[in-house]
């Protein structure tokens, strides 16, 4: 499968703004992923406040502006398959159903949080609906999730890996070594790349020679497609065949979503100031807005109006809320935890 | 009954975990080779099969993470390292990921991970293919570091290391893998209960080391009962976490302590028996400074004669020995 | 005269190297970043230029080895890992290929290569942003190890390690941006002639440690003071080659020590220190068993109330100073 | 510029072996290349038999059969470019002219050794000629060739540096993470991989899903060609052409050599026995003999007869012999040299 080197149209910030162009079949999910995505906005959008507030220390890295990708991912994903994600991954346990009371604990340090308040935001579990764990070493999971994928090709029952990355991590070479090593044992691994042109304060394009990174799945002989990461249904549709396939017949794919943060590497602030072209393109992409197109398009199909939009936006922003206050009250760990979650119980 | 070498032993540790523990399996460089890792896993991959017995490319960072992944899959993997310098390159996995994960994640995470390094030096391989390192990873909350010394531990602690739930650097020596005895029939320990041992009883000093130099100690005390110069040794076998309450009791009753190591000294494990005693042990029992006898501060050299002098021998640690004990030549000081 | 600050403190030791040494250049990830590494590099790229102050791809292990290849070529680069977790990748680079090439190609090749990594921790964090493991570096030959725990000592350390023809691992930590002094014009070290310095003298009690700790330690060495507990405070600055005679000659003066490292207990820095003083003092100076006051034996934890007990504090200090002086509370025992 | 994922007909043992097909002009420095090919043949073979003989004890990776790779390369090197080597370096170092002496005084340890006794067989280097180093970890002097390149570009004098790997090489992340280093910052480093086919006892065929690695450098955005690695013609047009090109205009380039070892992966003997087709390959791939095929397409050119190639050998035998004997008389490095050696001295 070839696969052109650059970004082309996804890379220009004026492009790629209309509604999404919806399936003309099964489309009672998009709803619920309309949801879902509001959700994660919304909750990250809470966490950012609270950092400013000063109530939550540890780092948190927003993805919002990029929620699109895990909902549409996450849609062919069950419970059995072995999900990783990395540092910015609060949108890949929202959107897998992971509980918003113990995403609000973690960030907080309390014992209810997903890591029982031993990682934070940047350390994310919830073996319930198959995240194995986010963390934020860039490239890390990449191997991890490899792995897990061999674990599910011994397993025989059609269960899949996914690997949550940037474009960051691209760079690092053990990218390379668990691409190479999916291809030669054939695992069932989904390579996931949010490519949203940044690590950190660098663009891509001071860090790659071109600025899409499928090429490098390609080299590795593993079957790439790129989509418009800010348009859930492209990502659902991509993600959906490849899944089939690899349950299927075991083996490696690659799904390179093109999107774009709209606050800073970390906390809630936005960096117009940091890197280049940031400060101008921020506006426009905004115009790429993931939840936006997806709501005119049904509202277009008449499956939404500015109501059920409202009411979804109340709705979760009482979930939200109720889930920090119970969170708020949450005890922190024990003392004694600080020595006794080290290693495992002697048997 | 038959005697079996510490190469074998590790062999039979493989065949009992892939023949009774089907969530066992084993990936790393040189697994389908007759001599990448000596005796030690012969023909497994003809007798396990190839699924189960993986032999991979040059690509040491992602195939322990690949392992680690798999480990946190229920599978309880085995990765291979022909030698500690190649592991350096996937320190990130088994340091900041494997060593941290249970914990990272609340505690009741199982890492069934083991990663079996190999010490594999002199022969004038030179810097690069002669470090030891267990010092660096004996350092390391969350990663338990056993060296297995004689034969049954190198199969025993093998087997007790992959059923452990906690992720586990198994480091044996290429120096051993000649040491034979008799071992028995496989056991399967916890290793959360495994530490320390006492190999041999003496009075006068208390020898310590770990893998090719508790083999050292063994082999000096049995020259210096010879020479009236009695001597406690005592085989640490589990680096990390480190229980010395074996070696403080010894030192409160010999006064005496000479800890080998084929690290370095800086940092090194050696650097750690001497600072548990000097904190836990009364200066008024100690009848001598503790010392150490470790690698010099160098690199491994290649040069024959130089490669020579590197390394520490029997002969070395019977003479630091008698100089502790205060013995000179043949008699007392 | 004017305070700088530590963290300022570094950047004039850029900006010096950068103006009077053509062959100075830096390389790492965050370079052209207002945030990354704090203040103390703030705007070089603006100074001298985005070729000589180079930011990069996320490739640890590259870049450093990169940076090896220039300073063979006659060029002094800078390496910057903004966290020593991230320089974890590229081990191979640092303790493989650079601290061994001089040895290995028959000691007359230059390795001017400075690798700076910033302790960067607390702030809930956690365990994979939060690692010291200067432990780690100063146990292998070859690599020069230098922690800077005053203004002065950043800048002219930072200039030390790059004119020098080793490589060198310089650690700072974020901890002390913060702290100010007068430091005068900067001044070229020859890094071979630096060590601990006794930066506080006083015969109850030894206090030594590097970085932060030593920052810790003079700390509570004055608190201490005021209730009448006075101590030599030991800075340690170069932790290999690791010279401890200033620290082995206070120790046989008070008799008792306290060694304060931010690193973990086992094979750590401060076990270093207890060693050297087990072998060289005799026990029959010691009027107490030495001490080591470290991490504890978990990886860092990210809830509030769990970090803030993990960390050494300078009331800690004070605690066990007390305790090794045999002072509790306000009187003697 | 695009080039094949596969290696076609390169791969088939039983292709390519006739005579070299010479160029039209500038032949004079194909004697000399003979020459040298013939020089590290007999040098490594004589190497083979000390090491059966017990004289030699550290590990010698032998380079028979792949003796057109370095001698191509190396023709259009300066003293000023800055070349690194791997573990199986001899023929790197000798096609650079390096002192036989030097060698045979290194494989045994003596003070007088290309590096003093300290290195042994895998680790050479010839300051006077431009080789910068050779290490036996696997890929690790890439990234050191990379920033070689870096400083070759700030001197600004149209150096280059040369990286030479293995196909085992590729499969580390280094290798990946150096390339992007090197197309990012447009570095002028030549990155020639000797594929050989195998790593150790495994054929690439169970490494890697393809069998040519010059796809990374495609991904990575670098120049590639692939040539016969035991056609010394074709190695050195290449390599000329890159070299030019990259001192004019500073930026990587990519040279895969398809070859093949006579000997086993460590010592003299063959491996026969070893991995995947390796008895039957071998006495196939003997037939595509670099030396013979040169000197073959020399005579018929009128430029060589049995008696010329015969005096060569037995001058180069001569050398070889001479050197030993030197090396074989020169002494061990002082014992001082244990310690005095790590650090520089003080000033
Ligand atoms: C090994 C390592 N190097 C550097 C960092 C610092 N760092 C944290 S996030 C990040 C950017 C990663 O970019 P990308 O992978 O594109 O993810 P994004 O932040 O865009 O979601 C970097 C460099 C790190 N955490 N780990
Ligand atoms: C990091 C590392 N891993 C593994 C090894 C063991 N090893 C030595 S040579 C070699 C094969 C390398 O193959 P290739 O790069 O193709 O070179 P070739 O031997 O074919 O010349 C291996 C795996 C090593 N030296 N370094
Ligand atoms: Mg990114
Ligand atoms: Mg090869």
């Amino acid at each position: 499968m070839e696969i052109s080197a650059d970004l082309g149209t996804l890379a220009d910030s004026r492009q790629h703004h209309a509604p999404l162009e919806l399936p003309k079949q099964n489309r009672s999910w998009l709803p619920g992923a309309l949801r879902r995505m509001v959700l994660i906005r919304t909750a990250e959008d809470h966490i950012g406040q609270m950092v400013t507030a000063g109530k939550i220390r540890c780092p948190c890295h927003l993805a919002i502006g990029q929620e699109a990708v895990a909902v549409g991912v996450s849609k062919s994903l069950r419970p059995t398959d072995r999900i990783f994600g990395a540092h910015r991954s609060h949108s890949h346990y929202l959107a897998l159903g992971g509980s918003l009371r113990a995403l609000m604990a973690e960030v907080l340090g309390k014992d209810t949080g997903a890591s029982r308040g031993m990682g934070g935001s940047m350390h994310l579990i919830d073996l319930e609906h198959g995240l194995r764990g986010t963390v934020p070493i860039v490239g890390s999971t990449i191997p991890i999730a490899t792995g897990a994928a061999l674990a599910a090709k011994m397993d025989g029952k059609g269960d899949i890996a996914v690997s949550y990355f940037g474009d960051g991590a691209t760079e690092e070479g053990v990218f390379h070594e668990s691409m190479n090593l999916a291809a030669t044992l054939r695992l069932p691994v989904l390579f996931v790349c949010e490519n949203n042109l940044f690590s950190s304060h660098l663009h891509i394009s001071l860090r790659q020679p071109r600025d899409s990174v499928a090429r490098y799945a390609t080299a590795h002989d593993i079957p790439a497609v790129r989509v418009d990461g800010n348009d859930v249904v492209a990502v659902a549709s991509a993600a959906d065949e490849a899944i089939e396939r690899m349950r299927r017949e075991p083996g490696p794919f690659f799904i390179e979503a093109v999107t774009y943060r709209w606050r800073g590497h970390v906390g809630p602030r936005d960096d117009e100031d940091v890197g280049v072209r940031r400060k101008d393109d921020l506006v426009v992409w905004r115009k790429r807005d993931p939840v936006q197109r997806l709501y005119e398009a049904l509202r277009e199909a008449g499956d939404a109006d500015s109501a059920s939009l409202e009411l979804i936006e109340r709705e979760v922003l009482a979930e939200v809320a109720f889930a920090w206050a119970q969170a708020e009250q949450d005890p922190f760990p024990p003392p004694e935890s600080l020595l006794s979650r080290v290693y495992g119980r002697p048997s | 009954m038959a005697l079996t070498s510490y190469g074998v032993a590790i062999r039979e540790g493989f065949e009992h975990l892939l023949s009774y523990h089907p969530k066992v399996f084993t990936i790393g460089q040189g697994l389908w080779s007759p001599w990448y890792v000596g005796n030690t896993m012969t023909d497994l991959e003809q007798q396990f099969g190839k699924a189960r017995v993986i032999d991979t490319p040059v690509s040491e960072l992602a195939t322990t993470g690949a392992a680690l992944g798999a480990a946190l899959c229920g599978y309880r993997p085995i990765v291979i390292h022909p030698r500690v310098d190649f592991m350096l390159l996937a320190v990130d996995q088994l340091v900041t990921q494997a060593a941290k994960w249970r914990y990272m994640f609340g505690g009741d995470v199982a890492v069934p991970l083991t990663v079996r390094a190999i010490i594999n030096r002199g022969g004038e391989q030179g810097a690069q293919h002669s470090q030891a390192l267990h010092s660096w990873f004996a350092h390391i909350p969350g990663l338990r570091v056993v060296m297995p010394a004689s034969a049954r531990d190198a199969r025993d602690l093998l087997i007790a290391s992959v059923l452990c739930d906690d992720p586990v650097l198994y480091v044996d020596d290429r120096w051993l893998y000649g040491i034979e005895e008799e071992i028995g029939p496989p056991v399967e320990l916890d290793l959360a209960w495994e530490g320390p041992k006492l190999t041999r009883s003496g009075g006068d000093l208390t020898l310590v080391g770990a893998g090719h130099s508790a083999w050292l100690c063994s082999e000096a005390a049995r020259a210096l009962a010879e020479d009236g110069v009695s001597c406690d040794v005592i085989d640490v076998r589990v680096l990390n976490p480190f229980d010395a309450t074996l070696i403080l009791d010894s030192v409160k009753r010999t006064g005496r302590l000479l800890a080998v190591d084929g690290d370095w000294a800086t940092c090194g494990f050696a650097a750690e028996i001497l600072a548990r005693v000097a904190e836990e042990v009364p200066p008024s029992l100690l009848r001598a400074p503790s010392r150490r006898l470790t690698l010099p501060d160098a690199p491994a050299p290649t040069s024959g004669p130089l490669e020579r002098s590197y390394y520490t021998t029997v002969g070395d640690v019977i003479a630091a020995a008698r100089q502790i004990a205060g013995v000179r030549g043949d008699s007392w000081e």
